[in-house]
C-alpha cells in the first residue's frame, strides 16, 4: 500500500501489535489519569510512578487505533526512568513533530523552566530513537489526535502526581 | 429547471450498475484515481443540474425573497417558494405550501420540532419514547429540552439483528405524549417499521417525529402513508447542496408550535412590548433563509424524480444484496457486518468490523486505495453502546454506486487485512 | 482561492464610479435591462470567484466535514476551518479558530447569543438595553427570552436626524446586564458609536451584543477596538452566498454560554441519561454545517480584501454623498430622507418617502425604469412608528454601484412623481 | 412608464386620487372590521350598514398603497346597494380575476348558496363596470395581497353584521 509507509512504518507496526508497558499500576502509589478522544470516542488510561523526579514506571491501558496504542507504547518506552527534566524535552520534541503550537507550557515543569522557554531544548533526530516513528503522523491531520492522546494523559497524569507530592508540604 | 433526460439504456437497469455516474462532475474532478465514494450515507454528491441551477440563480436572479415588489425579487421569492411547494409534494405532504418550513440541516429541523411542539406539549410528568438506534440529532435536542423542563425519556431496544424490538411496544406507550424515531438507520441500515409504530402511538394518543434524513433520499416517501405527524429531512444527503433542511408537520401542528428562532419575516408585527407571529409556515423562518440552497434542492428533486425512487431503491437493494455476499465471501470471518441481513428490510448503509483492526485505520488504509468509508460513531454513541463497539467502519452507497465499487472496497479491505496481519 | 487582480486604472478611483462592476456575472446576465441593483442591504450580489470557488468545491472536494479519515473528508474539513479563522481575522477576532460560530443567518447568530448567554446571565430581576433602531433580529430574540424569563427591556431613544440618543446613557444602563445595539442601521445608515456605548455598558458592568450585519460588509472591522464582546454577520450581505451567518463571542463568553441546537458534532459524547457539549466552537454547531457555503462565504472575504475595505469604506461615502445631493436637487421638497446628512457618519443606506406616494408604488413605478428598491418596514417596526410612517422605500449602495445607478434612481423617482402628479 | 398599464390604468388612478365612500359609519348601527397587510403594515377600516339584506352603506378608512386604495374604493362602490346574493358574486369574480383558489367559502353566505358552489356565478366581462381595472394586478403577485386587503375585510365586516343581527334570535 503505497503512500502509507510515513504513517505506518515498521516501528508503529512493531508498538501496535506488541505494545509495550500494558496495563496499569496500582495506585497509589502511583497516580491514574484517563484520557479521551472525542473524535472517536476511545480512552486511555495512563497510570504514572513519581519517585524522586524519576518516572520510574508508566502503564498504558485502553482501546484505541494503530496511531494511538503505538503512540502510547513508544512513549512509555522513552520516558520510563527519565527525569521531569527528561521528560520535557522529549514531549517538547513529539509536539513539535506534531507541528502542536508552542504556546501551551508543558504542565509538570515550572514556567521558568527551559522547556517553556521561547526557544526550548528538543532532541535531535539522532536522539530520538524509536520516537521518530511517529512523524508520518503529522501528515494524516486527523490522525493526530490519536498520537497525542496518550501524551497529553501522561502529561496530565504526570502533573497531578506532582501536585499530590507538593500539596502536603506545601498546604498553606 | 431541471433538463433530466430520462431515456435509459437498458445497460444502465443491470441493477448492480450504477444509475447515471455520468452526470456527477466530482467522479471526473477530483484529484484522486481511482475515487470510490462509499460515504453518501453523510453527505451525497451532486449531479450537475444542480450545481448549475444555483449557479444560474446567482448569475441571473439573486435578490432577498419576500416583500420585494422588484422582478428579481419576484423571481427569487416564487423560486423559494416553488421548492417549498416541491418540497411538499415529494414527500406526500397534504398541504405542501404551508406545511414545509425550511431549515439550514435535518438538526435544526428536530430542534425546531421539538422545542416548538415540546414545549407546547410537555411538561414534569410527560414521557417520550425515542429508541436505541437514534442519531443524536434526534437525542440531544430531547434531552436539552428534558433537563428544561424535566420530562421522561424511555427508548425502544434493540434484537439482536439490529431491529427494533417491539414486543413490549404498547407498555414502552403507556403515558407517552411523543414519539421520536427514524425511518433508517444512519448505523445498521434497518429500516424502520413506523407506520405500524405510528398507528400503535396514535392508539396510545402520543404523536409521531420521524427523522427522514436516511430514508427519504433512497425511498418512495409519503407521511399521510407513515401516518407520522412530523419529519425533518436534510438536503445534502439527497443530492441536494448543503446549508438546507426543513422539517414537515401537519399545519394543525405548525400552528400550534411556539415560534423558535425570532427575527425578520417570522413576525407579523412587532412593538417596543412583543411581537405577533407571522403565519405558518413563515413564522419558523427567521432570517434571510437559503434560497439559493432551496434552489438547488428543487432540482435535486426534479432530478431523483426523472429517475423515479422505486428504481433508486430497487438499485440499492440489489446492490447491498451483492455487497453484502460480496463482503462476507471475501472476507469470512474477519468482518462482523452489524445490522439485518435482508437486504429488502434495510438500507444500503453497511457498518462492519474488521478483526482485530481499528475503524480508523481501515478507513485510513481504504483511502490510500481510493475508497472513502467513514470510521466513528455516526452520531449514535447510545447505540455504539448496545452495539458494545466504540466506532464502527460504514460504506454506504447510492444511485451512482455500482458493484465495481463493491468489488473496490472488498479488495481493499483484504489488503488492509494482509497489512496489519 | 480569490484570483482577483488588484490593478486598478485611475478612472476606478473616481470616487463615484463602481469598483469593478464587471466581476459581478449578474450585472451581464439578468434578463433585464436596464439592472440598477439598488438593493445590497437586503442582500448582495456576488463575484464571478465566489460562485466558482462554490463550484469548485463541489466537483472536486465535497464530503462531509469532521470525523472524516479519507482525504476529501480532511480537505473539506481544512476549508472549512480555514473559512472559520479568515472570517475570525476578518473582524479581528483575537482567537479566531475558536471564536467563531457559523450559523445559517445573522438571525440564527443573535438567537444563539441571547438563548446561549442570555439564559446564563438573565433572571427575573435583570434588565436588557436595545435600541430604537434594532431589526427584529436584534430585537424578537430578547422578546421571546423574556417571555420564557421575566426580565425588562429598555430602549435608547433616538434624536431628530435618526441618530441613537445617549444624552441618558448612564441613567439607561443603570442595571442593565446586557446590551444589544446595531453597529449600523439598515434603515436610517446611521453607524452608531458602538466603541463609546461598549465602554460605558462595561463601566456599568453590561456586556454588548452588536449586530453588524449592516457594518462589516462595509468597513473595515474590529471587534477587540469596538470593545464589544459578541456579534452576529451575514455572508448574503458581504458578497457571499445565502446561508450562512456567524455568531463571534469572546471565548470565555462561549464557554459560558448553554447550548443551542442538540445534535450531531455538538457533543462530545451521548449516553441514554444526557450529553456532553463539544469544546468550542463546535459545541454550537448542530449537524452538517453549510460546508460550501463557508467556502463561498471566505473567497468573498478574500476578493473584499483584496480591493481593500478602507477603499470601499471610501467609495461609499462618497457615493452616498452624491446621492444625498443628487436626490435632493432632483426632487427638493417631493422628498424626504431619513437619517443623518452627514456621509462620514453613516452607511450607504438611504430611506425615503416621495410625498403622497405611497413607498410600495414607488418600488414598483422605480422597477418599471429597471430600479431595484426595498419598499416596507425594512424588519424594523418599531423604528417605523419612532419615523411615523408605516413604511420607506429603500436605496442602498455598494461596491458595484457608481454615479450612473444615482442617476437612475433620480430620473425614475422623477417619473413616478409625474405619474401620480 | 410602459408596461404598467395594466396596474395603473387609468380607472385605478382615479380611485386612488379620488377615492369613493372614505370614511367611518357610526358603531352601531353599522358593523367595522380592521384589515392588517402584514407584508407591508398597512391597515384598514372598512364600514358595513346591513338592511334587509341589503349593504347600504360603506365606507373605507385608512392608509396604504394606491393598489390597495383604488381597490378599496372600486368595491365601495361595486358592492354599495347590492343584495347580500349579488356581493358574492361580486367578490366571487374578484377572487376569481385574483386567481385565488376556490376552496375558501365566502364567509356571509351561507355554504349551500351557488356562490359556493363548485361552479358559482361570477359577472361576466360587459357586467363588471369599473372593476375590470383590477385585472391587471394578478401579474404582480406581491400586490396581489393590497388589492385583497379591502375586500376580505369587507367579507369579514358583512359576516359580522349578518352574525349581529342573526344571533339574537337564534341564540339557544
Ligand atoms: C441590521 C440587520 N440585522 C440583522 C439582519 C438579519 O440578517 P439575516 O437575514 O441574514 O439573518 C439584517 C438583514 O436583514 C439587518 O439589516
Ligand atoms: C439519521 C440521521 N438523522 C439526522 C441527521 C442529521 O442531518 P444533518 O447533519 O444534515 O442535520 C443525520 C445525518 O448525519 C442522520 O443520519
Ligand atoms: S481513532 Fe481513536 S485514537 Fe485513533
Ligand atoms: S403596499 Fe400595503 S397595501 Fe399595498
Amino acid at each position: 500500500m503505497s503512500g502509507l509507509e510515513d504513517l505506518y512504518r515498521e516501528i508503529i507496526l512493531d508498538h501496535y501489535k506488541s505494545p509495550r508497558n500494558q496495563g496499569r499500576l496500582e495506585s497509589p502509589p502511583a497516580t491514574l489519569e484517563e484520557g479521551f478522544n472525542p473524535l472517536c470516542g476511545d480512552e486511555i488510561t495512563v497510570s504514572v510512578l513519581l519517585e524522586d523526579e524519576i518516572v520510574t514506571d508508566v502503564k498504558i491501558d485502553g482501546q484505541g487505533c494503530s496511531i494511538s496504542k503505538s503512540s502510547a507504547s513508544l512513549m512509555s518506552a522513552a520516558v520510563k526512568g527519565k527525569s521531569l527534566r527528561q521528560i520535557a524535552t522529549i514531549v517538547r520534541t513529539f509536539k513539535s513533530m506534531m507541528s502542536i503550537p508552542e504556546d501551551e507550557a508543558i504542565p509538570f515543569v515550572g514556567p521558568d523552566d527551559p522547556s517553556n522557554a521561547s526557544d526550548p531544548p528538543i532532541l535531535s533526530e539522532a536522539e530520538m530513537g524509536e520516537l521518530i516513528a511517529l512523524q508520518g503522523v503529522v501528515k494524516f491531520p486527523v490522525r493526530i489526535k490519536c498520537a497525542t492522546l496518550a501524551w497529553n494523559t501522561f502529561s496530565l497524569a504526570l502533573k497531578k502526581a506532582q501536585d499530590a507530592k507538593i500539596a502536603p508540604s506545601e498546604a498553606p | 429547471m431541471a433538463q433530466v433526460s430520462t431515456t435509459l439504456t437498458s445497460s444502465e437497469l443491470t441493477p448492480t450498475s450504477a444509475i447515471r455516474r455520468e452526470d456527477f462532475p466530482i467522479f471526473n474532478e477530483v484529484e484522486q484515481k481511482p475515487f470510490v465514494y462509499l460515504d453518501s450515507a453523510s453527505s451525497s454528491q451532486r449531479p450537475l443540474v444542480v450545481l448549475e441551477a444555483m449557479d444560474r440563480y446567482y448569475r441571473s436572479t439573486h435578490a432577498n425573497v419576500h416583500r420585494g415588489v422588484y422582478r428579481i425579487a419576484e423571481e427569487a421569492t416564487a423560486l423559494y417558494e416553488r421548492a417549498r411547494t416541491h418540497l411538499g409534494n415529494f414527500i406526500g405532504a397534504p398541504d405542501p405550501s404551508r406545511e414545509i418550513v425550511f431549515t439550514k440541516n435535518a438538526t435544526e429541523a428536530a430542534n425546531l420540532f421539538v422545542q416548538g411542539l415540546g414545549r407546547r406539549r410537555l411538561d414534569a410528568t410527560s414521557t417520550v419514547l425515542l429508541t436505541h438506534l437514534e442519531h443524536h440529532a434526534n437525542l440531544v435536542p430531547w434531552m436539552i429540552l428534558k433537563e428544561q423542563l424535566g420530562f421522561a425519556i424511555r427508548y425502544i431496544p434493540l434484537t439482536d439483528d439490529g431491529r427494533l424490538d417491539l414486543s413490549d411496544l404498547d407498555q414502552l406507550l403507556d403515558g407517552v405524549s411523543l414519539v421520536g424515531v427514524s425511518l433508517a438507520s444512519n448505523v445498521l441500515g434497518t429500516i424502520n417499521p413506523v407506520a405500524a409504530i405510528a398507528e400503535r402511538a396514535h392508539l396510545a394518543g402520543a404523536l409521531v417525529f420521524g427523522d427522514g434524513a436516511q430514508f427519504v433520499p433512497h425511498n418512495t416517501t409519503n407521511v399521510v402513508e407513515l401516518g407520522i405527524d412530523a419529519l425533518c429531512i436534510t438536503g445534502h444527503k439527497m443530492l441536494g447542496p448543503t446549508g438546507i433542511g426543513a422539517l414537515w408537520a401537519r399545519h394543525e401542528l405548525l400552528e400550534e408550535m411556539q415560534p423558535f428562532l425570532g427575527g425578520g419575516e417570522m413576525i407579523a408585527d412587532v412593538r417596543l412590548d412583543g411581537f405577533t407571529p407571522n403565519v405558518i409556515p413563515y413564522k419558523f423562518e427567521a432570517g434571510t433563509p437559503p434560497i439559493a440552497e432551496a434552489v438547488g434542492w428543487e432540482c435535486a428533486l426534479s432530478y431523483l424524480e426523472s429517475i423515479g425512487m422505486e428504481k433508486i431503491r430497487h438499485h440499492e437493494v440489489e446492490l447491498t444484496r451483492y455487497a453484502l455476499s460480496a463482503l462476507e465471501e471475501g472476507l469470512g470471518d474477519a468482518i462482523t457486518i452489524f445490522g439485518p441481513r435482508d437486504p429488502e428490510s434495510r438500507g444500503a448503509v453497511i457498518s462492519f468490523e474488521l478483526k482485530e483492526i481499528h475503524p480508523h485505520d481501515v478507513s485510513q488504509l481504504l483511502d490510500q486505495e481510493g475508497v472513502c468509508v467513514r470510521a466513528g460513531h455516526h452520531c449514535a454513541k447510545p447505540l455504539m453502546r448496545q452495539l458494545g463497539v466504540a466506532a464502527t467502519a460504514r460504506a454506504s452507497l447510492y444511485l451512482y454506486n455500482g458493484h465495481e465499487d463493491v468489488d473496490a472496497l472488498v479488495g481493499a479491505l483484504q489488503k488492509c487485512q494482509a497489512f496489519f496481519r
